[in-house]
Protein backbone atom coordinates (compact mmCIF):
# COMPACT_ATOMS: atom_id res chain seq x y z
CA UNK A 1 0.00 0.00 0.00
CA UNK A 2 2.85 2.33 0.75
CA UNK A 3 4.47 1.57 -2.57
CA UNK A 4 1.45 2.86 -4.38
CA UNK A 5 2.07 6.46 -3.44
CA UNK A 6 5.72 6.98 -4.09
CA UNK A 7 8.00 7.16 -7.03
CA UNK A 8 7.39 5.70 -10.41
CA UNK A 9 3.98 4.21 -10.00
CA UNK A 10 2.45 7.62 -9.35
CA UNK A 11 4.16 9.06 -12.42
CA UNK A 12 2.91 6.23 -14.61
CA UNK A 13 -0.59 6.71 -13.27
CA UNK A 14 -0.35 10.44 -13.98
CA UNK A 15 0.78 9.69 -17.53
CA UNK A 16 -2.13 7.38 -18.17
CA UNK A 17 -4.57 9.87 -16.67
CA UNK A 18 -3.26 12.81 -18.72
CA UNK A 19 -3.34 10.78 -21.93
CA UNK A 20 -6.91 9.76 -21.15
CA UNK A 21 -7.90 13.40 -20.71
CA UNK A 22 -6.18 14.23 -24.01
CA UNK A 23 -8.11 11.48 -25.76
CA UNK A 24 -11.43 12.66 -24.34
CA UNK A 25 -10.74 16.28 -25.31
CA UNK A 26 -9.81 15.24 -28.84
CA UNK A 27 -13.02 13.23 -29.22
CA UNK A 28 -15.04 16.18 -27.91
CA UNK A 29 -13.34 18.56 -30.36
CA UNK A 30 -14.20 16.23 -33.21
CA UNK A 31 -17.82 15.99 -32.12
CA UNK A 32 -18.56 19.68 -31.50
CA UNK A 33 -19.98 22.20 -33.91
CA UNK A 34 -19.63 25.50 -32.07
CA UNK A 35 -16.31 26.98 -33.04
CA UNK A 36 -15.99 28.98 -29.81
CA UNK A 37 -16.18 25.77 -27.81
CA UNK A 38 -13.66 24.18 -30.13
CA UNK A 39 -11.21 27.06 -29.62
CA UNK A 40 -11.58 26.76 -25.85
CA UNK A 41 -11.16 23.01 -25.91
CA UNK A 42 -8.02 23.34 -28.01
CA UNK A 43 -6.65 25.64 -25.32
CA UNK A 44 -7.47 22.95 -22.80
CA UNK A 45 -5.76 20.38 -25.00
CA UNK A 46 -2.56 22.41 -25.01
CA UNK A 47 -2.73 22.79 -21.23
CA UNK A 48 -2.97 19.05 -20.71
CA UNK A 49 -0.34 18.23 -23.30
CA UNK A 50 2.11 20.62 -21.65
CA UNK A 51 1.53 18.86 -18.34
CA UNK A 52 2.16 15.57 -20.09
CA UNK A 53 5.41 16.87 -21.62
CA UNK A 54 6.57 17.77 -18.13
CA UNK A 55 5.64 14.31 -16.93
CA UNK A 56 7.90 12.73 -19.56
CA UNK A 57 10.74 15.22 -18.94
CA UNK A 58 10.52 17.19 -22.19
CA UNK A 59 10.64 20.52 -20.41
CA UNK A 60 11.58 22.84 -23.26
CA UNK A 61 8.82 21.44 -25.44
CA UNK A 62 6.44 21.91 -22.52
CA UNK A 63 7.54 25.51 -22.18
CA UNK A 64 6.93 26.20 -25.86
CA UNK A 65 3.54 24.54 -25.68
CA UNK A 66 2.70 26.60 -22.59
CA UNK A 67 3.71 29.88 -24.20
CA UNK A 68 2.21 29.29 -27.63
CA UNK A 69 -0.74 27.03 -26.99
CA UNK A 70 -2.42 28.87 -24.16
CA UNK A 71 -2.19 32.51 -25.15
CA UNK A 72 -1.04 33.04 -28.70
CA UNK A 73 -2.87 30.26 -30.50
CA UNK A 74 -6.15 30.96 -28.72
CA UNK A 75 -6.05 34.63 -29.69
CA UNK A 76 -5.07 33.93 -33.29
CA UNK A 77 -7.72 31.23 -33.65
CA UNK A 78 -10.34 33.62 -32.28
CA UNK A 79 -9.27 36.31 -34.73
CA UNK A 80 -9.40 33.85 -37.61
CA UNK A 81 -12.77 32.51 -36.49
CA UNK A 82 -14.35 35.94 -36.36
CA UNK A 83 -13.57 36.35 -40.05
CA UNK A 84 -15.55 33.21 -40.90
CA UNK A 85 -18.73 31.71 -39.56
CA UNK A 86 -19.23 30.70 -35.97
CA UNK A 87 -20.32 27.12 -36.39
CA UNK A 88 -19.07 24.26 -38.45
CA UNK A 89 -21.40 22.76 -41.00
CA UNK A 90 -22.30 19.13 -40.46
CA UNK A 91 -21.08 16.89 -43.24
CA UNK A 92 -23.13 14.27 -45.02
CA UNK A 93 -22.64 10.72 -43.91
CA UNK A 94 -21.03 9.48 -47.10
CA UNK A 95 -18.55 12.32 -47.15
CA UNK A 96 -17.45 11.38 -43.66
CA UNK A 97 -16.83 7.78 -44.58
CA UNK A 98 -13.66 8.35 -46.60
CA UNK A 99 -11.82 10.39 -43.95
CA UNK A 100 -12.86 7.86 -41.33
CA UNK A 101 -11.28 5.05 -43.33
CA UNK A 102 -8.09 7.10 -43.84
CA UNK A 103 -7.91 7.85 -40.11
CA UNK A 104 -8.47 4.21 -39.20
CA UNK A 105 -5.77 3.04 -41.59
CA UNK A 106 -3.28 5.65 -40.37
CA UNK A 107 -4.04 4.86 -36.75
CA UNK A 108 -3.60 1.15 -37.34
CA UNK A 109 -0.27 1.79 -39.08
CA UNK A 110 0.91 3.99 -36.21
CA UNK A 111 -0.10 1.46 -33.58
CA UNK A 112 1.67 -1.23 -35.58
CA UNK A 113 4.78 0.99 -35.69
CA UNK A 114 4.81 1.52 -31.91
CA UNK A 115 5.73 -2.13 -31.45
CA UNK A 116 9.20 -1.38 -32.78
CA UNK A 117 9.73 1.78 -30.76
CA UNK A 118 12.27 1.68 -27.92
CA UNK A 119 11.07 2.22 -24.37
CA UNK A 120 10.98 5.71 -22.87
CA UNK A 121 14.47 6.63 -21.69
CA UNK A 122 16.09 3.55 -23.20
CA UNK A 123 19.83 4.24 -23.20
CA UNK A 124 20.56 1.83 -26.04
CA UNK A 125 18.01 3.19 -28.48
CA UNK A 126 19.17 4.72 -31.75
CA UNK A 127 18.33 8.27 -30.72
CA UNK A 128 20.22 8.08 -27.44
CA UNK A 129 23.20 5.96 -28.45
CA UNK A 130 24.25 7.81 -31.59
CA UNK A 131 24.71 11.52 -32.08
CA UNK A 132 22.65 12.42 -29.00
CA UNK A 133 25.10 10.64 -26.73
CA UNK A 134 27.99 12.45 -28.43
CA UNK A 135 26.33 15.81 -27.87
CA UNK A 136 25.76 14.99 -24.21
CA UNK A 137 29.42 14.06 -23.84
CA UNK A 138 31.09 16.94 -25.64
CA UNK A 139 28.49 19.64 -25.03
CA UNK A 140 29.92 20.90 -21.77
CA UNK A 141 33.46 21.00 -23.12
CA UNK A 142 32.46 22.73 -26.33
CA UNK A 143 30.11 25.38 -25.02
CA UNK A 144 30.08 25.45 -21.23
CA UNK A 145 26.29 25.77 -21.04
CA UNK A 146 24.47 23.56 -18.55
CA UNK A 147 21.19 23.14 -20.40
CA UNK A 148 22.04 20.84 -23.30
CA UNK A 149 19.01 21.93 -25.34
CA UNK A 150 20.33 25.46 -25.80
CA UNK A 151 23.73 24.54 -27.34
CA UNK A 152 22.13 21.91 -29.55
CA UNK A 153 19.59 24.44 -30.81
CA UNK A 154 21.80 27.48 -31.05
CA UNK A 155 25.30 26.19 -31.61
CA UNK A 156 25.37 22.72 -33.13
CA UNK A 157 22.19 23.27 -35.13
CA UNK A 158 22.50 27.02 -35.45
CA UNK A 159 21.83 26.97 -39.17
CA UNK A 160 18.54 25.11 -38.63
CA UNK A 161 17.46 27.65 -36.05
CA UNK A 162 18.25 30.45 -38.48
CA UNK A 163 15.93 28.72 -40.92
CA UNK A 164 13.22 28.42 -38.29
CA UNK A 165 13.44 32.09 -37.40
CA UNK A 166 13.19 32.93 -41.07
CA UNK A 167 10.13 30.69 -41.35
CA UNK A 168 8.44 32.53 -38.46
CA UNK A 169 9.28 35.87 -40.07
CA UNK A 170 7.96 34.76 -43.45
CA UNK A 171 4.78 33.44 -41.83
CA UNK A 172 4.12 36.78 -40.17
CA UNK A 173 4.87 38.60 -43.40
CA UNK A 174 2.58 36.33 -45.43
CA UNK A 175 -0.34 36.78 -43.02
CA UNK A 176 0.18 40.53 -43.05
CA UNK A 177 0.32 40.62 -46.84
CA UNK A 178 -2.87 38.58 -47.10
CA UNK A 179 -4.90 40.36 -44.44
CA UNK A 180 -3.38 43.84 -44.42
CA UNK A 181 -1.20 45.31 -41.77
CA UNK A 182 -4.14 46.33 -39.60
CA UNK A 183 -3.47 50.01 -39.82
CA UNK A 184 -6.74 50.88 -41.50
CA UNK A 185 -8.75 50.52 -38.30
CA UNK A 186 -6.31 52.80 -36.50
CA UNK A 187 -6.67 55.45 -39.20
CA UNK A 188 -10.47 55.25 -39.01
CA UNK A 189 -10.35 55.51 -35.27
CA UNK A 190 -8.18 58.60 -35.34
CA UNK A 191 -10.43 60.17 -37.97
CA UNK A 192 -13.50 59.49 -35.83
CA UNK A 193 -11.83 60.95 -32.79
CA UNK A 194 -10.85 64.05 -34.71
CA UNK A 195 -14.40 64.46 -35.96
CA UNK A 196 -16.11 64.17 -32.60
CA UNK A 197 -13.19 65.94 -30.88
CA UNK A 198 -13.49 63.55 -27.99
CA UNK A 199 -10.12 62.40 -26.85
CA UNK A 200 -8.91 60.08 -24.16
CA UNK A 201 -10.53 56.88 -22.99
CA UNK A 202 -14.07 58.14 -22.93
CA UNK A 203 -15.06 55.61 -25.60
CA UNK A 204 -17.63 57.79 -27.28
CA UNK A 205 -20.04 55.78 -29.43
CA UNK A 206 -18.44 56.29 -32.80
CA UNK A 207 -21.48 56.50 -35.00
CA UNK A 208 -20.56 58.33 -38.16
CA UNK A 209 -24.00 59.34 -39.40
CA UNK A 210 -24.70 61.82 -36.64
CA UNK A 211 -22.80 65.02 -36.95
CA UNK A 212 -22.26 66.72 -33.60
CA UNK A 213 -23.67 70.22 -33.54
CA UNK B 1 19.77 30.03 23.78
CA UNK B 2 21.70 28.91 20.73
CA UNK B 3 21.01 25.27 21.59
CA UNK B 4 17.36 26.08 21.84
CA UNK B 5 17.44 27.70 18.42
CA UNK B 6 19.19 24.76 16.82
CA UNK B 7 16.68 22.53 18.55
CA UNK B 8 13.84 24.51 17.03
CA UNK B 9 15.48 24.28 13.64
CA UNK B 10 15.89 20.52 13.92
CA UNK B 11 12.29 20.05 14.94
CA UNK B 12 11.20 22.30 12.10
CA UNK B 13 13.25 20.31 9.62
CA UNK B 14 11.49 17.17 10.78
CA UNK B 15 8.02 18.64 11.00
CA UNK B 16 7.79 20.61 7.80
CA UNK B 17 7.63 17.69 5.38
CA UNK B 18 4.55 15.99 6.85
CA UNK B 19 2.98 19.39 7.44
CA UNK B 20 3.57 20.48 3.85
CA UNK B 21 2.28 17.20 2.46
CA UNK B 22 -0.79 17.47 4.65
CA UNK B 23 -1.47 20.99 3.44
CA UNK B 24 -1.05 19.91 -0.18
CA UNK B 25 -3.52 17.11 0.36
CA UNK B 26 -6.00 19.38 2.11
CA UNK B 27 -5.80 21.96 -0.67
CA UNK B 28 -6.21 19.31 -3.33
CA UNK B 29 -9.28 17.94 -1.59
CA UNK B 30 -10.67 21.46 -1.38
CA UNK B 31 -10.14 21.86 -5.13
CA UNK B 32 -11.92 18.54 -5.66
CA UNK B 33 -14.89 19.72 -3.61
CA UNK B 34 -14.99 22.89 -5.68
CA UNK B 35 -15.04 20.98 -8.95
CA UNK B 36 -17.90 18.84 -7.66
CA UNK B 37 -19.71 22.10 -6.98
CA UNK B 38 -18.97 23.31 -10.51
CA UNK B 39 -20.39 20.09 -11.86
CA UNK B 40 -23.56 19.99 -9.79
CA UNK B 41 -24.72 23.56 -9.17
CA UNK B 42 -27.71 24.71 -11.21
CA UNK B 43 -26.67 27.93 -12.96
CA UNK B 44 -23.62 29.92 -13.98
CA UNK B 45 -23.42 32.23 -10.98
CA UNK B 46 -23.44 29.49 -8.35
CA UNK B 47 -20.92 27.53 -10.37
CA UNK B 48 -18.77 30.64 -10.50
CA UNK B 49 -19.02 30.89 -6.74
CA UNK B 50 -17.89 27.31 -6.23
CA UNK B 51 -15.03 27.54 -8.69
CA UNK B 52 -13.77 30.94 -7.58
CA UNK B 53 -13.67 30.39 -3.83
CA UNK B 54 -12.09 26.96 -3.95
CA UNK B 55 -9.65 28.05 -6.62
CA UNK B 56 -8.17 30.81 -4.52
CA UNK B 57 -8.19 29.14 -1.11
CA UNK B 58 -7.39 25.63 -2.30
CA UNK B 59 -4.63 26.87 -4.58
CA UNK B 60 -3.18 28.92 -1.72
CA UNK B 61 -3.16 25.85 0.55
CA UNK B 62 -1.45 23.71 -2.08
CA UNK B 63 1.13 26.40 -2.83
CA UNK B 64 1.92 27.00 0.86
CA UNK B 65 2.30 23.25 1.30
CA UNK B 66 4.72 23.13 -1.61
CA UNK B 67 6.62 26.07 -0.08
CA UNK B 68 7.07 24.05 3.09
CA UNK B 69 8.36 21.12 1.07
CA UNK B 70 10.69 23.09 -1.16
CA UNK B 71 14.44 22.53 -0.98
CA UNK B 72 15.63 26.07 -1.68
CA UNK B 73 14.70 29.69 -1.45
CA UNK B 74 14.45 30.14 -5.22
CA UNK B 75 11.65 27.58 -5.32
CA UNK B 76 9.90 29.40 -2.47
CA UNK B 77 10.17 32.64 -4.39
CA UNK B 78 8.71 31.07 -7.53
CA UNK B 79 5.85 29.53 -5.58
CA UNK B 80 5.16 32.87 -3.94
CA UNK B 81 5.10 34.48 -7.37
CA UNK B 82 2.59 31.87 -8.57
CA UNK B 83 0.50 32.55 -5.47
CA UNK B 84 0.47 36.30 -6.15
CA UNK B 85 -0.38 35.80 -9.83
CA UNK B 86 -3.23 33.43 -9.05
CA UNK B 87 -4.59 35.84 -6.46
CA UNK B 88 -4.47 38.61 -9.04
CA UNK B 89 -5.81 36.81 -12.08
CA UNK B 90 -8.33 34.32 -10.77
CA UNK B 91 -10.73 36.80 -9.08
CA UNK B 92 -10.30 39.21 -11.98
CA UNK B 93 -11.22 36.51 -14.47
CA UNK B 94 -14.19 35.48 -12.33
CA UNK B 95 -15.33 39.09 -12.16
CA UNK B 96 -15.00 39.52 -15.92
CA UNK B 97 -16.91 36.29 -16.50
CA UNK B 98 -19.76 37.28 -14.18
CA UNK B 99 -19.83 40.74 -15.70
CA UNK B 100 -19.97 39.39 -19.24
CA UNK B 101 -22.69 36.89 -18.36
CA UNK B 102 -24.72 39.62 -16.67
CA UNK B 103 -24.27 41.98 -19.60
CA UNK B 104 -25.36 39.27 -21.98
CA UNK B 105 -28.54 38.81 -19.99
CA UNK B 106 -28.03 35.41 -18.42
CA UNK B 107 -30.57 35.23 -15.60
CA UNK B 108 -29.84 33.42 -12.35
CA UNK B 109 -32.21 30.68 -11.31
CA UNK B 110 -34.18 31.98 -8.35
CA UNK B 111 -36.32 29.90 -6.03
CA UNK B 112 -36.74 26.18 -5.87
CA UNK B 113 -35.36 24.22 -8.74
CA UNK B 114 -38.18 21.82 -9.43
CA UNK B 115 -36.82 18.50 -8.35
CA UNK B 116 -35.55 17.79 -4.87
CA UNK B 117 -31.94 17.04 -5.74
CA UNK B 118 -30.90 20.66 -5.85
CA UNK B 119 -31.52 21.20 -2.15
CA UNK B 120 -29.70 19.75 0.78
CA UNK B 121 -26.53 18.56 -0.82
CA UNK B 122 -24.58 21.72 -1.24
CA UNK B 123 -21.46 21.49 0.88
CA UNK C 1 0.94 11.94 0.04
CA UNK C 2 1.91 14.48 -2.60
CA UNK C 3 1.06 11.89 -5.21
CA UNK C 4 -2.36 11.52 -3.62
CA UNK C 5 -2.83 15.28 -3.80
CA UNK C 6 -1.77 15.20 -7.45
CA UNK C 7 -4.27 12.46 -8.20
CA UNK C 8 -7.02 14.42 -6.42
CA UNK C 9 -6.27 17.46 -8.58
CA UNK C 10 -6.27 15.31 -11.70
CA UNK C 11 -9.69 13.92 -10.80
CA UNK C 12 -10.84 17.51 -10.34
CA UNK C 13 -9.50 18.28 -13.82
CA UNK C 14 -11.52 15.40 -15.24
CA UNK C 15 -14.70 16.69 -13.57
CA UNK C 16 -14.07 20.18 -14.94
CA UNK C 17 -13.54 18.69 -18.37
CA UNK C 18 -16.98 17.11 -18.07
CA UNK C 19 -18.47 20.51 -17.27
CA UNK C 20 -16.67 21.97 -20.29
CA UNK C 21 -18.23 19.30 -22.49
CA UNK C 22 -21.81 19.51 -21.28
CA UNK C 23 -21.93 23.19 -20.32
CA UNK C 24 -25.27 24.56 -21.45
CA UNK C 25 -24.10 28.12 -22.10
CA UNK C 26 -20.74 29.16 -23.35
CA UNK C 27 -20.01 30.95 -20.09
CA UNK C 28 -20.06 27.62 -18.30
CA UNK C 29 -17.41 26.38 -20.66
CA UNK C 30 -15.29 29.47 -20.16
CA UNK C 31 -15.58 29.02 -16.40
CA UNK C 32 -14.57 25.39 -16.68
CA UNK C 33 -11.57 26.17 -18.88
CA UNK C 34 -10.39 28.97 -16.58
CA UNK C 35 -10.64 26.77 -13.51
CA UNK C 36 -8.95 24.00 -15.48
CA UNK C 37 -6.01 26.35 -16.03
CA UNK C 38 -5.65 26.98 -12.32
CA UNK C 39 -5.78 23.24 -11.67
CA UNK C 40 -3.12 22.71 -14.32
CA UNK C 41 -0.82 25.19 -12.59
CA UNK C 42 -1.21 23.29 -9.33
CA UNK C 43 -0.77 19.95 -11.08
CA UNK C 44 2.44 21.13 -12.78
CA UNK C 45 3.87 22.25 -9.43
CA UNK C 46 2.93 19.03 -7.69
CA UNK C 47 4.30 17.04 -10.63
CA UNK C 48 7.65 18.76 -10.19
CA UNK C 49 7.66 17.80 -6.53
CA UNK C 50 6.61 14.21 -7.22
CA UNK C 51 9.41 13.84 -9.76
CA UNK C 52 11.77 15.55 -7.28
CA UNK C 53 12.70 18.24 -9.81
CA UNK C 54 10.92 21.39 -8.65
CA UNK C 55 12.98 23.57 -10.97
CA UNK C 56 10.26 23.19 -13.55
CA UNK C 57 8.01 25.74 -11.88
CA UNK C 58 8.70 28.23 -14.70
CA UNK C 59 6.09 26.49 -16.80
CA UNK C 60 3.56 26.83 -13.99
CA UNK C 61 4.35 30.56 -13.76
CA UNK C 62 3.81 30.86 -17.51
CA UNK C 63 0.40 29.28 -17.23
CA UNK C 64 -0.56 31.38 -14.24
CA UNK C 65 0.20 34.46 -16.30
CA UNK C 66 -1.11 33.43 -19.70
CA UNK C 67 -4.32 31.61 -18.79
CA UNK C 68 -5.80 34.99 -17.87
CA UNK C 69 -5.14 36.32 -21.37
CA UNK C 70 -6.98 33.53 -23.14
CA UNK C 71 -9.96 33.83 -20.79
CA UNK C 72 -10.20 37.58 -21.40
CA UNK C 73 -9.83 37.07 -25.15
CA UNK C 74 -12.65 34.55 -25.34
CA UNK C 75 -14.88 36.70 -23.13
CA UNK C 76 -14.25 39.77 -25.21
CA UNK C 77 -14.74 38.20 -28.59
CA UNK C 78 -17.75 36.09 -27.73
CA UNK C 79 -20.29 38.88 -28.02
CA UNK C 80 -19.02 40.10 -31.35
CA UNK C 81 -21.46 39.67 -34.23
CA UNK C 82 -23.99 38.10 -31.94
CA UNK C 83 -26.83 40.45 -32.80
CA UNK C 84 -28.60 37.87 -34.90
CA UNK C 85 -28.51 35.04 -32.41
CA UNK C 86 -30.23 34.90 -29.02
CA UNK C 87 -27.90 35.92 -26.24
CA UNK C 88 -28.62 33.09 -23.86
CA UNK C 89 -28.39 29.81 -25.58
CA UNK C 90 -30.22 27.19 -23.62
CA UNK C 91 -29.55 24.32 -25.96
CA UNK C 92 -26.36 22.35 -26.21
CA UNK C 93 -23.30 23.71 -27.93
CA UNK C 94 -24.27 22.17 -31.21
CA UNK C 95 -27.04 24.50 -32.26
CA UNK C 96 -26.68 26.15 -35.61
CA UNK C 97 -26.58 29.89 -35.94
CA UNK C 98 -25.46 32.33 -38.55
CA UNK D 1 -22.57 56.02 -18.74
CA UNK D 2 -19.47 57.72 -17.48
CA UNK D 3 -18.48 54.84 -15.24
CA UNK D 4 -15.48 52.87 -16.26
CA UNK D 5 -16.95 49.53 -17.12
CA UNK D 6 -13.88 47.37 -16.65
CA UNK D 7 -11.98 49.16 -13.95
CA UNK D 8 -10.96 45.94 -12.19
CA UNK D 9 -9.56 44.46 -15.37
CA UNK D 10 -7.68 47.66 -16.12
CA UNK D 11 -6.06 47.74 -12.69
CA UNK D 12 -5.14 44.07 -12.80
CA UNK D 13 -3.75 44.40 -16.32
CA UNK D 14 -1.68 47.39 -15.33
CA UNK D 15 -0.14 45.34 -12.55
CA UNK D 16 0.23 42.24 -14.67
CA UNK D 17 1.73 43.46 -17.95
CA UNK D 18 5.12 44.63 -16.56
CA UNK D 19 5.41 41.38 -14.63
CA UNK D 20 4.79 39.38 -17.80
CA UNK D 21 7.47 41.32 -19.66
CA UNK D 22 9.97 40.89 -16.82
CA UNK D 23 9.19 37.18 -16.71
CA UNK D 24 9.80 37.03 -20.45
CA UNK D 25 13.25 38.51 -19.99
CA UNK D 26 13.90 36.03 -17.18
CA UNK D 27 12.99 33.22 -19.58
CA UNK D 28 15.19 34.77 -22.25
CA UNK D 29 18.36 35.05 -20.18
CA UNK D 30 17.77 31.99 -18.04
CA UNK D 31 17.56 29.75 -21.08
CA UNK D 32 21.17 28.68 -20.68
CA UNK D 33 20.49 27.14 -17.29
CA UNK D 34 16.92 25.91 -17.45
CA UNK D 35 13.99 25.58 -19.77
CA UNK D 36 13.35 28.60 -21.94
CA UNK D 37 14.95 30.60 -24.69
CA UNK D 38 14.31 33.19 -27.30
CA UNK D 39 11.24 31.67 -28.90
CA UNK D 40 9.32 31.30 -25.65
CA UNK D 41 10.33 34.77 -24.46
CA UNK D 42 9.24 36.32 -27.75
CA UNK D 43 5.83 34.68 -27.54
CA UNK D 44 5.41 35.79 -23.91
CA UNK D 45 6.23 39.41 -24.77
CA UNK D 46 3.74 39.24 -27.65
CA UNK D 47 1.12 37.90 -25.23
CA UNK D 48 1.76 40.81 -22.87
CA UNK D 49 1.09 43.31 -25.65
CA UNK D 50 -1.95 41.31 -26.75
CA UNK D 51 -3.28 41.59 -23.20
CA UNK D 52 -2.79 45.35 -23.42
CA UNK D 53 -4.68 45.37 -26.70
CA UNK D 54 -7.52 43.30 -25.25
CA UNK D 55 -8.00 45.46 -22.18
CA UNK D 56 -7.27 48.94 -23.48
CA UNK D 57 -8.33 48.45 -27.08
CA UNK D 58 -6.42 47.68 -30.25
CA UNK D 59 -5.94 51.37 -31.29
CA UNK D 60 -4.25 52.14 -27.97
CA UNK D 61 -1.96 49.16 -28.46
CA UNK D 62 -1.26 50.30 -32.01
CA UNK D 63 -0.25 53.69 -30.66
CA UNK D 64 2.01 52.12 -28.05
CA UNK D 65 3.56 49.52 -30.35
CA UNK D 66 2.94 50.56 -33.97
CA UNK D 67 2.49 47.88 -36.63
CA UNK D 68 5.34 49.37 -38.64
CA UNK D 69 7.55 48.83 -35.60
CA UNK D 70 6.52 45.19 -35.18
CA UNK D 71 7.19 44.20 -38.75
CA UNK D 72 10.51 46.02 -38.71
CA UNK D 73 11.30 44.23 -35.45
CA UNK D 74 10.68 40.86 -37.10
CA UNK D 75 13.05 41.73 -39.96
CA UNK D 76 15.66 43.14 -37.57
CA UNK D 77 15.57 39.93 -35.53
CA UNK D 78 16.40 37.78 -38.53
CA UNK D 79 19.10 40.27 -39.51
CA UNK D 80 20.67 40.09 -36.03
CA UNK D 81 20.75 36.31 -36.28
CA UNK D 82 22.30 36.33 -39.73
CA UNK D 83 24.64 39.15 -38.67
CA UNK D 84 26.27 36.90 -36.09
CA UNK D 85 26.95 34.43 -38.88
CA UNK D 86 28.57 37.10 -41.02
CA UNK D 87 30.50 38.37 -38.00
CA UNK D 88 31.99 34.89 -37.65
CA UNK D 89 32.76 34.92 -41.38
CA UNK D 90 34.57 38.25 -41.03
CA UNK D 91 36.62 36.89 -38.16
CA UNK D 92 37.85 34.13 -40.40
CA UNK D 93 35.65 31.28 -39.24
CA UNK D 94 32.73 29.58 -40.86
CA UNK D 95 29.13 30.78 -40.91
CA UNK D 96 27.79 30.85 -37.32
CA UNK D 97 30.99 29.40 -35.88
CA UNK D 98 31.01 31.05 -32.46
CA UNK D 99 34.42 29.70 -31.59
CA UNK D 100 35.90 32.00 -34.22
CA UNK D 101 34.29 35.17 -32.88
CA UNK D 102 37.16 35.95 -30.53
CA UNK D 103 39.72 33.55 -32.04
CA UNK D 104 39.50 31.12 -29.14
CA UNK D 105 40.96 27.63 -28.89
CA UNK D 106 38.52 24.78 -28.14
CA UNK D 107 37.59 24.75 -24.47
CA UNK D 108 37.23 28.49 -24.14
CA UNK D 109 33.59 29.52 -23.91
CA UNK D 110 33.47 33.29 -24.22
CA UNK D 111 32.58 33.35 -27.90
CA UNK D 112 29.98 30.62 -27.43
CA UNK D 113 28.24 32.56 -24.64
CA UNK D 114 28.26 35.85 -26.53
CA UNK D 115 27.17 34.29 -29.81
CA UNK D 116 24.33 32.29 -28.30
CA UNK D 117 23.11 35.29 -26.32
CA UNK D 118 23.07 37.51 -29.41
CA UNK D 119 21.27 35.01 -31.58
CA UNK D 120 18.73 34.41 -28.82
CA UNK D 121 18.06 38.14 -28.81
CA UNK D 122 17.61 37.92 -32.57
CA UNK D 123 15.12 35.08 -32.15
CA UNK D 124 13.30 37.12 -29.47
CA UNK D 125 12.92 40.11 -31.77
CA UNK D 126 11.94 38.02 -34.77
CA UNK D 127 9.33 35.91 -32.99
CA UNK D 128 7.71 38.72 -31.02
CA UNK D 129 7.59 40.95 -34.09
CA UNK D 130 6.09 38.23 -36.27
CA UNK D 131 3.51 37.24 -33.66
CA UNK D 132 2.42 40.83 -33.12
CA UNK D 133 2.22 41.37 -36.88
CA UNK D 134 -0.09 38.35 -37.15
CA UNK D 135 -2.19 39.60 -34.25
CA UNK D 136 -2.52 43.09 -35.72
CA UNK D 137 -3.41 41.65 -39.10
CA UNK D 138 -6.32 39.76 -37.54
CA UNK D 139 -7.31 42.46 -35.09
CA UNK D 140 -7.39 45.17 -37.73
CA UNK D 141 -10.15 43.34 -39.61
CA UNK D 142 -12.47 42.99 -36.63
CA UNK D 143 -14.51 45.99 -35.57
CA UNK D 144 -13.69 47.47 -32.23
CA UNK D 145 -15.83 46.12 -29.41
CA UNK D 146 -17.19 48.72 -27.03
CA UNK D 147 -16.55 48.32 -23.34
CA UNK D 148 -20.21 48.14 -22.41
CA UNK D 149 -20.79 45.19 -24.69
CA UNK D 150 -18.90 42.48 -22.88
Amino acid sequence: MHAMFNGDFGVILVNIFLLGILFAVAIAIARMRSLFAIVMLSGMYSLVSAAWYVAIDAVDVAFTEAAVGAGMSTVVLLGAMLLTSRTAKPEKFFFRLGPLLVCLATGAALIYATVDLPALGDATSAANAGVGYTYLQVGWFDTGIPNIVTPVLASYRGFDTLGETTVVFVAGLAVALLLGFGERSLAERIRNEGRTSNRGSKKAPAVSDEDPA
Amino acid sequence: MAEFLTDIQGIWEIVRFPLGALMCLAGALLCLVGTVGVLRFPDIYTRLHAASITDTSGAALVLIGMMLLSPGWLIVAKLFAICVFLFLTSPAASHALANAAHTAGVQPIIGRVGSSDADGEDA
Amino acid sequence: MIAAALIAILIGMALLMLRAFIGPTLYDRILAVNSFGTKTVLALGLLGFVMKRPEFLDIAITYALINFVSTIAILKFFRYRSFQVPLVRRGSGGNADG
Amino acid sequence: MNTDHHVILRVVAKMLIPVIVIFAFYVQFHGDFGPGGGFQAGVIIAVAIILYALIFGVPAAMRAVPPAFTRSLAAVGVMIYAGVGFWALLQGGQFLEYQALFHEPPGEHHGQHIGIMVIEIGVLCGVSGAMLTIFYAFAGRVAEIRDEDW
